[in-house]
Formats: C-alpha cells, structure tokens, sequence
C-alpha cells in the first residue's frame, strides 16, 4: 500500500482522460506542411489513463504529503506562515489570471496599477525609492540586485570592482549570485551571532570592492548592532550594500533597510508576503533600490503618466531582462492582496512572528543548547550539540521523530556556522496551543533520546516511508521512469 | 491582525515565560535606535477579506481578459485549454502550501509529482534528464547559455535573432555578468541566414541557441544548425514549444545538448506573464550542469521504493559560489500543473491539441492570404503562429479588432524592422472556425 | 465516452470472463424485446470538455449577475458574504465526492463535520439537537408541520401569512397529501395579526408556524404567539434567520418547539436558488420525531471518541413505511460549507454581520423614507430587510434600477395586496454606504 | 494522534478568524430599533479560532474520509461514479452560482435555458413529456411523483384510490413516501429475483389502487421481465405507475421508462447523472411525467413564449411547491454539463456499466453466493450466507476488511430480501484493473475467512478508528458538543 505506482505504470494503451473537438476547419496533412525530417516520428510516452485514475492518483499523492494547511511547519529561513485562501481567489481573477502578457497597455490599466501600487507600498516597507517584480524568486532576486550593482560601478567605469563580500553565515544563494553575477566572492567569518564581524570586514574592503551582500536578521535570527556601520564602512569604501530581505518578517515597521543605509534590497513575497509555497514555488523575489540605481533596474518599468499607466522600455542603462515579462505577476498578486489586510499593522505580523520565536527558545533552552543566548527574532537556532555528545542522538534524528508528531521540522545544518543546527522559525500565525504542542514533542524527544536513544535514532516510524538511502540515489541516479521496451 | 492567533492572554503568558514585559523589549534588545522607525507604516488601512476581494476586483474589473476576447495573441505566452482537474490539484493544501520536498519521509507527495514531472519532459523533449523547473521559459534558456559556457569554457554564444526578443534579453542580461559575448545571428525572411549563422559559429563558440518554432512562428532548419554547431565544438541549445513536441521531431532526436521550454502552455494560465514554467532537459553527460533540484528514485529502510531530492551537491546550499545556479525556489506547483496537464491530455491528447493548432492556425493563414493587403510574410514552414505583413501597422489594426472583442497577433515590426506591418497570429485549439472567420472578416475591412 | 475507462482489449477479456460475446448478449438478457429502445437518443451530439465550459458560459453569459449588480433584493436569498476558505473545503474531494458516512471508520472526517454543524445549530437556535440537514428552508418547514401533526395527532396547522409565500406553498402541498388543513393567519400591515390569530389557534391545531423576521422582514410578537399555541396545546415553530439569530435572541429561549431556517445564508452561493442547506432543530423530547440523518459520538473498539450515524430507526431504510420521513439524501455539503462558515465567522464575526446587516438595512430606511412618494410600509422593527410602499409598482422601479446596475427590491404586492406598491428591500453587511447611496438617489429619480 | 479534537474544544475566547469592515453608516444602537424582550441575551457559542486553525482543522478531517475521487466506491444503488472536475467549474460560472432565484425573468434567460433544454433532453432519456427539477433528491422526487398521482385522481374526483403498491425489495424512501403522501401501503412481496410477483400484484390492485412504485431495474440488479405487464395491470385497475429511476444506470439509451407504459419517473442526477455526493448530498431528484400528468407538476414550470422563457405560476392543478425555489439548480447545472458530455453516447454509460457489473459477478460468484443466478445489469448482489454458516464471517466482517485494502465496502444487508446481502454497483467510471484489484481482494478475505476467520471478525485494522459502539451511540445519544459550564 505504501508504494503509489508512477502514473506511467498505471498507463493502458487507449485509455482517455480529456479530449478536444473534431476539427471543424478544413484540414492538412501535417507532413504536407511540415518538413518530414522535422516530423515526430515517435509519439511522446505521455501516460495514457483515464480522468478518474489520474483524479485518484493526484489525490493519493497529495495525501502523502504534509503543508502548513496540514500541521506545523517551523521551517526556519522559509517563513512558513499561513497562506490566505482569499489570495487565491484574487490569483483567480480574470483580470489577473486571464490578461495576456503582450495586450496593448490601455487593456491592462488594472494590472499595472496594481504593480505600481504595491511597488509604492514595498518602497515604504523596506525603505527604497524604486522596485521591480520580475524576479521569480528570492535568489533571482538576489542576481538582479548583484547585477544591477555592477551596472551601476560599470557606469562610472568603475571596473575594479570584482569582489562581492558575504559573510559565511549567509544562504547559500548569496555567494552563488555573486559568483553568477560574475564577481569573484570573498568570504569573511561571522560573529558568533551570525553578525557581520567589523574587522574582519574592515580587511577585506577596498577599491576591488562591489558589494556586500548582508542578511539581517542575520541566519541566526539576530538583527546585525552594527549595521549601519558595516554599510558605511562599504560606502566608503566606493562599494555598494545589498540587503537579503529574506528575513523581512522580523522587522517590519520596525526598521527598514532602505533606512539602514542600504543601496539594493530583495523581499521574498512567498515568505514574509504569505504567498504559498507550492511543493518549491512559484515565488517573486522583488527587488528594492535606491533613486540612484533606478536607471540599471530591468525593463520594462511600470511608470505613471498623467492618469495612465505604461510600461517604459526606453532605459539605456538597464540591466536588460530576468524573466521573460514582468514576473511572478500572480504570485504578486497575492502579495498585494495580503499588504491590503493589514497596512500598517504589517508591524503586527513582525511583532508576533518575534514573540513566537522567543517564546520557543526560552522554553527549548531548557533542553538544547542556543545558538545565541540572548533574544532572538523571528527565529531561533538551537543546537543539539550536546545531546550527541552525550547520547549519539543528532539533530537529524529528531526532526525524524518529529515527522511522527505530524509535525515538519525545523531547518537542520543550517546555518552552517552552527553544529548540530535546528533553525526554528514558528512565524506570526501559529497560535500558542501550537507552540506548546511543539515544545511538548521537542522535550518528550529530548527526554527520549536520553532514555531511548535508538528509538529516536531509528525514527520516523508513523510515516509513510521509512528513512531514505540517499546515498543509493546519488551513486546510481534515477531520475525518470523509462518504459522498458 | 487578520491571519494572527495570539491573544492578549496568550500574549501575556508568553511574554512572561520570556522573562520580558512587552514585545517591545524584544526589539529593543536587538534593533539598534538609529535604525528603528519612529512612525507607523504610510500604508492604507487594512482591509477587510471582504473588501480586499471586491477592491481587486473593481481594480481588475478594467482589463481586458481572455475570458471576453478572442485571442490571437501569441508571442510567447498562448491561449490553450486548461482541463478543470489541473486547478483542483494545484489548489490541493498538501501540494499548495507545502514548500520544497526537504524532508522526503512527508513529502513523497510533490517528491513522486516532480519525479514523474522529469519523465514526461524526458519523454517529450527526448532528453535523458530534466530538473523540477525553472523560473520560466527566458531564464531558463539563460541558464542554459551558462551551462554552455561553463561545460566549453569559452566565452561566446550565439543567439538566433528569431529567439523571442525579450528571452534573448534576459540571455544578455545574465551572460553580461560573466561577461560573456552574445552574438545575434540574424534572418532571412522569418528564419536563420544559415550562411552567416555559419560564419559567427567559430570554435570560440560555447553554444547555438534557437528557437523551434521560432518566434514568428517558423521552423529552422535545426538539423543542419545542429551540424554547424557540433562542428565547431559548439553545444546545441533548442528552444521548444512544448505543444509543438506532439507534431515537431523530439530535440533530443536531433542532437540538442539542452532544450529549454516555456511550460506556461501545459497547463498553466497567462496570468499576466507569471507564475509559469521553465523547462529545461538535457543529456545524461551533463547530470552535473544542470541547474535547481532534482528528484531521484532510491529505497527507503523498509526496502520500499521512494522518492528524494538527489545529485544537490551541484546545489547552492551545500557548493555555495561554486554552484551551477544559485536557483532555490523554482515553480513547482507550475511543474505540477503541467504534470496533471500532460497526464490529462495523455499521449493522444496532446497530439490533438497540437493537431487541431496547426490546422487552425493553416486554415486562418489561407483565409488571410486571400484578404487583399496582406500576405504570408515568409514561405517557410509554421506550426501554430505565423506572421502576416499587413496593409497598415499592426498596432493601428489591432486597435480595431479590439472594437470587435478580437485580441489580435502580435505586432512584430517593432523587433522585425525588416518585415513591414508585420503581425504575428497565434491560432490555438481554442479558436472555432467561426471566431477564424470573424477575425479575417474583420481583417478585410482594414482599408 | 468521456469518463468510461475501458479499452476495447480490456472489454474483450471482460466479455470472455463473463462468457459472452458481447455486451448486447447481456442486455438482451434482461430487457424484453418490446420495451426495448431500437434507435439512437435523439441528444445533441458529445462535447468535449473545452467545449462543456464554452457552451455553458456562453449560455450563462447573458443572465445578470450578483458579481456585477447591486444587490437590494433578498425575499428568501441573501448576498452575505461567502468566505473563500469555504469554498475550499466544499471543493475537497474526501468531502465532495463521498456520501452518506455508512462505513464510520472511514467517514470520520464527514461524519465529525456533521456533528459539529448539529452542535452550531443548536448553539445558534437554542435547540436541542439538530439533524444532519434538509433539503432547503422551505421543505424543513413542511417537514416541522409533519411533525407537529404526528406529535399532536391533529389534523391543522396554522402558518402566518407573513412566512414565505413559497414556502406556505411548500407546507400546503405536503399537508395536503396526508389531509391537513392548513390556515393562513392574516396580518396587520408587515405583521401577523394577533387578535385574529388568537381565534384560529384552537385545540384542533397542532402546531403555529411563523417566520422572524418575517417574509416582510418584520419582526414578530413571538413571545406573545408562543404563549397562544402553548395555551392551546399547540407546538411552536419558527422559522429564523440564522444571521438574525446574532442579534435576536434565540427561539429556544421564547419557547419554540422546532426551529427551521434556510442555511443559504451560512456559507452556500445564491445559486438561483439551490443547492442550500434546510436547517431543523427540535427539543430532546422529539428527538425520535425528527426526520433525516443524526450522527452521534461514541466510542470505538480501541476507547477512542469516535463519531457514527444514530438513532436509525426512525429512517425509511430501517422503518420504511413507518418513518419519520422518507429523506434519504440531503445536503450534506452545504452543510459542510455552514459549519465551515460559522467556525470562519465565530461567534463575534456572526455579530459583525448581523449588526453591519442591521445598520446598513436601517440606514437605507431611513434615506429611503426622506424621499417624496416614499414611506416605510410599517411601523414595527425589522432587522435586515424592511418593506416599502413606492410611488409606483416596483416591478417598474426595479426595470430602471436594473438599467443603473442595481437588482432593486422584491415587488411584495402581488403576494401582499394590501400594501400598495410595496418593495421589500434587504440590505447585507456586503453594501457599502456609497451603494445604499446610490440606491436611494436612483430611488428618488423616479416620478 | 487518532481523535480528532472538535472545533469547539479548540476555540480560545478572542480569537478571529473572517472580520468585517468597519460600519460605514451613523449607527443605531440595535435596543434602539429591536425590542429589548426580542434581542439576544447570551451569544451563541460558534467557536472562536484563526483561519489557519479552521483551515487545518478540516483539511485534517477531510484526510480521514473516504471519497470517490481516493479511491474505489461500489456502493450499491448509490452509482458512485466519478464526478467531473468541469461539472465544478461550470456550476461556478458567474451566471449559475451568483444569479438570485427571485431576479426578473428577462435576466435569467440564461438559467431558463439551460432547465429547458435539459427538460428536453431527460424527457428523451426517459420517454416522458413534462418534467421538474424543483425535487432535492430522490425521495423528494418520489414524494413530488406520488402527489402529482394523487391529485390527478383527486382532479377525477377519484378519491377513493387510498393505497399505494411497493414491492418489499424497494428502497425504503418508496414506502416511506406513499405513507408521506398520506396513502396506505401495500407491500407485495418480490420474486427471488428481485421482480414483481404479477400474481402478488394481480391479488393487490383494486379500485383503491393509486399507484404502484416500482423500481427496475430491481435493487437485485435484475430488469424485470414482466414490466410492461406489472404497468399494464395497475392501469387496467385505474392506478397509475411510478418508475423509481435510480437505476437509470443500467438501461439509458436501451429502454426507456416511459415506453415501459410508466406514468411518472424520477431520476437521481446525483447518480446517474454524476453530479457529487457531497458527504450525503446535495442531489437532485427531478420528476417526468406523462402529457396528461403536466397540469399537477409543480410550479414554477419554465415554459418558451417566442424566444423567451418564462415562470409559468399559473397552474390551477398544479401540487404547489416542493421546495423554495426551482430546486437544486447548481445541481443541474452539473447535470447538464455531463450530458452535454456524453449526448446520445449516454448508451455507453449504461453499456459499460452493466459490463462492469457483470465482471465483478463472474468472478465473486465463485467464492460467494449470487442472490439471483443470472446476468445482472448495473448491479449485482452476492451473499456471505454460505462463509457465515460454515466460518461465522458475516458480510459486515467482510465489509470492514474491505476498509483495510483502501476500498469502500458494497451497500450490505439491502435489499433485505437476500440474507447478509452485499450490492456491488462499480459503474462505468471504474477500470479493469481496479475492478480485478476489488475482486483479488474479496477473494483474498474469502480466504482469510476460511483460514483466520478471527482477523476478520476483528477489522477494520488499518483505519484511524476501529469498530464502533453503535449501541452506545443509541443509548446514549451524544448528538451535539455542549461546553462544560
Ligand atoms: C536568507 C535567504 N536568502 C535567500 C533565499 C533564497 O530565496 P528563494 O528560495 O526564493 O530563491 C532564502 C530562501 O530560502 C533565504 O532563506
Ligand atoms: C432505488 C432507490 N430509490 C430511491 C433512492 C432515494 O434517493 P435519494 O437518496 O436521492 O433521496 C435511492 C437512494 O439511495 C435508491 O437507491
């Protein structure tokens, strides 16, 4: 029962889900239009089932799988917080799901509006002056940002500049954009805290200098004391500051990076903007700059003129284009439907998103060890550091034991900088019942671990499937099912 | 504080059980006062669900939509059938708000999705592996030059003019920042000028992308540039509609190194440009390249087959600046779509939505090669979209189709200088005769 | 054959199992030769899916709609507004595509929803116990008088004239066929008439059935009509709306016997007037007379709570002849979307639409009542809705308010001759000031 | 893990979940306008929990329930067929869900329309003239039926035609709906076959006969042979005849009640038809009748005048109303679509589903008792009475094993002329395989049954709850949560 055949080994010749009409224009032989050497000769192995055998087995499969409509999801650094159902009827509008990309502008006023109207409510956010929604995500963000910075030096003739600073807390998708941005990266050692080290910082900067790349709060959830100075000691150096806003949801209406004296910032709507996750995205990854940098932004741009909104191509000194039109428009969408239900009181989410972190960490550091004793923000990082020392009990196994709880665990090994990391990050609407369900399952395991170790280590045993051999699918690797023939 | 479950009382518990006496000592401890806000956020008051939907609503109420208008409108994004079943899985909890597949014992769910997701783009494109998805269809062509240049190590790439003109940008865009060269190899007509594609395709060359269909919605002669490539040590990149994969020989039969493709068509809806999906595929000897999550078969530790994220030391999070991409989220409920999409329509539905395409889109190419004024613009094979030159600019006519509830083609000239008031049609399985009809009636009134 | 997944090969080895040659054999089998159907149902020809959508959305294209007009008119459906998670849940398949819960081990989620919707209707109506649900208001209505008639074994039942017109009509056509005299009480202006009501409650009638507020939307002595059945051993029903209910006080605690309500307002689209929800709580001490499914908690053989179907024998499966009544099927989802709403709304959010309902219906009234030619038809409270006497037929009004988007007033005259030109207005927490506004200037164009 | 806590038992006084807006209109205070007697004391105790709570919460219910669309449901006389994902669509468009049963004629002509033509079109399925959708379901279709027969005899001043006929192996709703008409019932018992006894019959009828209801084919999945005979006696006696259509699965497009001389037919469209179950409804239970039964239909009767349609209320024969409105119209809505999806292929459905019927039978009646020895149509109905005399394996036992294996179990102990009887509807809608994986495992149990008759007795073992305490449940009934005080 706990195998669910591939939809390709369900497959019978002949077998229909939906069909299309009988062509009711006169018709041509394809190979009459077609070159024959560029005719398909054999058909794709699409699967061949009906409509309710693939109904069944979409269903099965999503039964198999857990989401934060389903139970606690505390993935730290992802922001798992609800995601509103409403935002998906508003996805669903046919204003919005119906509008075709390439429509002339007067036919799409509504849409543009709303990306110009939600780009003035994230400049307040985050404190920019301009923003652009065409990365599809927080890391394209990131590349548009990267790039945008090294247009701008490129401006000024400014070529030296080949090293983009990133502190070794950061996720990994910061030096991996400077690195495809093609800057050389320089990595500096973090503070304990996560926190960017000011000396360490101070001998690295120089005329080579493009940009450093920051998150704050920091991967350990702490927000940087010294953030102002790292961004003028970057400054100063002729360099530019980049914010990783992947962590908004701690700060806002709080503070803002635009504020903190930064230059380029990203937002991940499907984190801080409750955009759904979809199993890996879709997500948008907006990115927030100074005026100064406004000319490098991609094109097109959303412009207001007069009483009508256009779309202004006509930037020379732009970067160019990340996506093929204006991003993640739907997922925007929902973003915009989300900021309407709170305005200000955005500050609220941050509020409770803190509150909840903390209130983890002062009850599991009765049990774990912390990453950073002191409070922390949105989220927090212990350690089972000691645990396995003690006992051989890593945090490995006990996110596995937690999957018997019915609850996802928290993100395990990173940040890197920590051993034996669990990134908790519980977010602003999960309510204290669920908290202390968690808290409970952390303890009993802790205390399980001790008195019972192998059961923790053998976990998960309520699930579906039992501990995967990931080595077998990396050394043979099967990545698709092949009929065999 | 609509989506917020704390209570005062829950709030004041837990403020105790911290040690603190408010919310704002938690700040205070970590927000340094020179970067704090002093004032409230200059947002506009929140809104009730109620009023949120009916403001949008009124908000997008003015577009234009596809639900109203005929379309004929292509150039990259198109207007075939959604079967009603792909939204109800796309909406399914367990697939929406789940986020990537990290820990596989509770995730076998989208795990088994996206792993049956890179058999069907291996079975249609003919390649040996895909990844969960891209971006879309634009990026991931230029995460495709990337790969080319990082397996050849050279610093060039040449791009068919015939690429659709904003994915080229974004090739640029991304090629600028390892300053790599693109080079524009342009057209005869509506196709590649095979004799100077020859002449830029030297050995300092990493790839050869093009477009199949092209963006006017011609074929190339991908045969002969496959040859012209692999002569020069060059990797082949094809762009493919993947509709078209049910009529138009497989990439991987013709030698493509990688295939890219815009999923938005399987499955997923215009959505004013996005969330779509990028594809891309290639072969077994590049496993190492690819960029973005893979889902590979293994076993579990009761000897049951089971699904997990696979190959990531290529990944971000563990190579850092030494990854092939710095891709994380990526657009798996889109690769789900298209993985209900393309189970719906199964093998011979997908031949019929791309037969009863290039049918439409041949009967409306002979209505209008009949109108006086207008004209086929070039002689060369077409699939499903295909380009006219007319008798007045395209935007002037598109302008009165309008009137008539009729989104019409694309106006190329723009991208095209070289062909005259050209518009491109998209003619999908959607299009009924009769709306063909109304489009050339209204066509031949242009004077 | 559109859902029918049987390939020629798998019938052919079907047919060799079953030991015929072919499916005709087995029809032959059973179906004489003289009822026999020997030609082709004469049905328009099969549409693909595509097709479905396109047909029925042109068909539908042309009716108004509540999405693009203001909508004043209520008369026994309300545009409150329906919350989008609702829709999501009536969309699970586990819930839309199950029935009735017979196998309770695998129906518990069913099964734990009904339950709950029995307890929110009892907490709502101050019953007892609840049902799992009936067909709509109306048939519950009749249903209650049933049972009233075989509570009491009387053979009238008086209904106020102010309750539905259609659903007097309802409760006519049921009492009529099991020979019960059914008396319409008169009204003063929007209310029943209380002196002449006192005459017609006699200790021949089994049960008084009144609505509050009423059709008129007026609300009614209830307290004074209780106290007349009970004098004469009569049962009390009403009829509620369950929105009301956030603000008036709950019929359980005015002595009411049965409670009935259309659920349409909890959750369930106006739908042209169905699939909605009928509503139906009693007393402990009915609970044997209580027609449909109940589900009950017990508890299984592992000691866990656990929820099940009960008190089966006074269904027709069990009882048949002898039943309380012959629903088998009911509305289960709807129901499903009331419990999804109520727990949505709370119990603050149903006085947030209760007052906002209330406030915006007497806002309205009072605008409507400065206007020439204009008064409140009655003195008594309403809540939601109120009934006004225009200057001229509302039929007529409503046409030119129809012109200006708005879908005016139900023309009450007809069903209500007494009050000349009368329009009975409701008025939803989904108005804005700015709609009411322009209800009552184009109001006042009228001359 | 396994019970489920109510949403009541999770409510926290002040939690929110929907809000509404502000009052934009001066207000009045409700004692103001309410009379203080008439105004709510005591709120009602809805439960107060987030959206994330609700949305959880019954997302995890409905992962604990069974469902056409999980997996295999061959419940007998329920066709339990699978139910198209574009009916949901069709029956959301703007038009269907958002149009108000009391809007004006000329702006539904759309609605008209679509009960018109599918007027038209279920008359030709069924052979009758007239028809209604004003009928919720199918009982409340037999209920419309038997009063439009009673007050046809009344208008012929008939009125001493006190009884109505039902043979004993109908479905309860046909007795319990005569008695609700207000008729005596007459059972006569059926043929083992399921059939009318025509001697049975000929002993009944008189000039007290009404009607007769009769369902075919049977609840044993037989078409009676005798059919026209059974109409024509009840006609000869002055009655008139019911056809209970819900098994129109078995014959569309091969015979048609009103050839079979029948007076009145229902249909369920939440069977035959397709449209979901929805947990136990919403159906629709529409009524056709024959020319001279038309005036007594309900009203409103949708008429076409010219080009436009119209309520026709003016129908002095008519019974009155069986609902509020015209029914349940997004049922039909569904409805329309499907046969929209099928047309005159409507004969496949029946032809598939009869052969699906017959292959489950060939195979069972190897291991289980056949009530009736010969080809069945839609449906067959097996036996455990032999496995119950030899091992004490009843077919609940059977049934419960069945939840292990993930199926839903046939309708059992019904009709209750057939000892431990098990009615197996598959419907057209069911492959081959999983029909061979539903036999394999009635097979698999009829082995167990021999060999481990206790495992048997004792299932359900892999549901998230065991067998129940019906007695209990009856005993003490437990109908509603009620807070401690
Ligand atoms: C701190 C941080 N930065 C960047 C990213 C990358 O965002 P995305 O996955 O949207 O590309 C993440 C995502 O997990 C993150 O946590
Ligand atoms: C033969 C038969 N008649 C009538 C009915 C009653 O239909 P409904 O449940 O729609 O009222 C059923 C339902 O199970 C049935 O099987």
């Amino acid at each position: 029962m706990s195998t669910l055949a591939l939809i390709f080994e369900k497959s019978t010749p002949g077998k229909r889900a939906v069909t299309f009409p009988a062509c009711d224009v006169p018709e041509v032989d394809p190979s009459a239009v077609i070159p024959a050497e560029l005719l398909r000769q054999k058909p794709a192995e699409l699967p061949e089932v009906s409509e309710i055998e693939a109904v069944r087995h979409f269903t099965q499969l999503s039964r198999r799988n857990h989401g934060v409509d389903v139970d606690f999801y505390p993935l730290g650094s992802c922001t798992m917080k609800y995601n509103p159902k409403v935002n998906e009827e508003a996805a669903r509008l046919p204003g919005i799901a119906l509008a075709h990309p390439q429509q002339p502008v007067e036919t799409v006023q509504g849409n543009l509006k709303l990306l110009h109207t939600l780009e003035g409510w994230l400049c307040e956010v985050t404190g920019m002056d301009r923003m652009t929604f065409q990365p599809a995500a927080g890391a394209h963000g990131e590349l548009t940002g990267i790039l945008i910075i090294k247009a701008y030096h490129e401006s000024r003739k400014d070529t030296d500049r080949r090293k983009v600073i990133v502190p070794d807390s950061a996720h990994g998708t910061n030096p991996a954009t400077a690195a495809m941005a093609g800057f050389d990266v320089v990595s500096i050692p973090s503070k304990h805290d996560g926190s960017v080290d000011l000396d360490a910082l101070r001998a690295v900067v120089g005329p080579d200098t493009a940009a450093l790349m920051m998150t704050n709060p920091s991967t350990l959830g702490i927000f940087d004391p010294h953030v102002k100075d790292v961004a003028e000691i970057v400054h100063a150096a002729g360099g530019l500051v980049y914010y990783d806003g992947a962590n908004m949801n701690a700060i806002m209406g709080y503070a803002r990076p635009g504020d903190m004296g930064f230059d380029v910032v990203h937002l991940n709507l499907h984190k801080t903007f409750s955009t759904p996750h979809g199993g890996g995205g879709p997500g948008s990854g907006p990115v927030g700059v100074k005026q100064f940098l406004a000319p490098f932004l991609p094109v097109p741009v959303v412009e207001l003129a007069g009483d009508k909104y256009l779309l202004d191509w006509e930037r020379p000194l732009s970067i160019g284009k990340m996506m093929g039109f204006y991003g993640n428009f739907g997922v925007v969408a929902r973003a915009f439907a989300y900021t309407l239900a709170y305005g200000p009181e955005l500050k609220e989410v941050s509020e409770y998103a803190v509150l909840n972190a903390n209130y983890i960490q002062a009850h599991l550091r009765k049990y774990y060890d912390l990453a950073v004793d002191r409070y922390c923000m949105h989220e927090c990082v212990i350690s089972a550091k000691t645990l396995k020392h003690e006992v051989g009990v890593k945090t490995l196994d006990i996110a596995k034991r937690l999957l018997d709880e019915g609850i996802h665990p928290p993100t395990i090994y990173f940040p890197m900088i920590v051993e034996e990391a669990m990134m908790i990050e519980p977010t602003e609407t999960e309510d204290k019942a669920t908290l202390d369900r968690f808290i409970a399952s952390m303890v009993q395991i802790y205390k399980e671990a001790k008195e019972d170790p192998e059961r923790v280590k053998s976990a998960p045993h309520l699930t579906v499937v039992g501990r995967l051999d990931e080595a077998l699918a990396a050394r043979k690797p099967n990545l698709r099912f092949k009929k065999d023939l | 504080m609509r989506y917020i479950p704390i209570t005062q009382a829950d709030k004041a518990a837990m403020l105790r059980d911290i040690g603190v006496s408010s919310t704002q000592e938690l700040f205070a401890a970590n927000i340094p006062a020179d970067v704090r806000l002093n004032r409230p956020l200059n947002l506009p008051p929140a809104l009730s669900e109620m009023e949120i939907l009916a403001t949008m609503s009124d908000l997008t109420r003015q577009n234009v939509t596809l639900a109203d208008y005929t379309c004929f409108l292509g150039a990259g994004a198109y207007d075939h059938y959604i079967p009603a079943a792909v939204d109800a899985f796309v909406r399914r909890g367990e697939f929406l708000t789940a986020y990537t597949p990290y820990q596989p014992e509770i995730s076998q769910g989208v795990l088994q999705v996206i792993y049956e997701y890179q058999s069907l783009v291996c079975e249609l494109t003919g390649m040996d592996l895909s990844n969960a998805s891209m971006y879309d269809g634009g990026s991931a062509m230029a995460e495709a030059a990337g790969m080319v240049v990082q397996q050849t190590g050279r610093k060039k790439v040449v791009v068919a003019s015939s690429v659709h003109p904003n994915w080229r940008r974004v090739v640029k865009t991304y090629m600028h920042g390892i300053g790599v060269e693109v080079i524009e190899a342009p057209l005869v007509n509506c196709e590649l000028d095979l004799n100077k594609l020859e002449t830029l395709v030297t050995d300092e060359v990493a790839g050869v992308i093009v477009q199949m269909p092209n963006f006017l919605g011609h074929i190339e002669q991908v045969r002969t540039i496959e040859k012209m490539a692999h002569a020069k040590g060059a990797l082949f990149v094809v762009a493919a509609d993947p509709i078209s994969l049910a009529v138009l020989e497989a990439p991987g039969n013709y030698g493509a190194d990688i295939v890219v493709m815009e999923g938005q068509s399987l499955g997923n809806a215009v959505s004013y440009g996005g969330p779509w999906l990028g594809i891309i595929a290639t072969r077994d000897k590049f496993s190492r390249r690819i960029p973005g999550r893979i889902v590979g078969a293994t076993l579990d530790n009761r000897g049951q087959r089971a699904f997990v994220l696979t190959l990531q030391t290529r990944e971000q999070h563990i190579r850092r600046e030494k990854a092939t991409s710095n891709i994380c989220s990526n657009q798996a409920l889109n690769a789900l779509a298209a993985t209900v999409y393309m189970t719906l329509v199964g093998k011979e539905g997908l031949r019929e939505v791309a037969n009863l395409s290039l049918q439409k889109a041949h009967y409306a190419a002979t209505q209008i090669q009949k109108l006086p004024g207008y004209k086929i613009a070039c002689k060369s094979s077409f699939f499903k979209e295909f380009t006219i030159n007319c008798p007045k600019p395209a935007e002037e006519i598109n302008r009165m189709l309008l009137q008539k509830g009729i989104l019409g083609g694309y106006a190329s000239s723009p991208d095209y200088p070289l062909l005259p008031n050209a518009m491109t049609i998209a003619v999908t399985e959607k299009r009924t005769k009769a709306q063909i009809d109304q489009l050339v009636a209204a066509l031949g009134e242009v004077k």
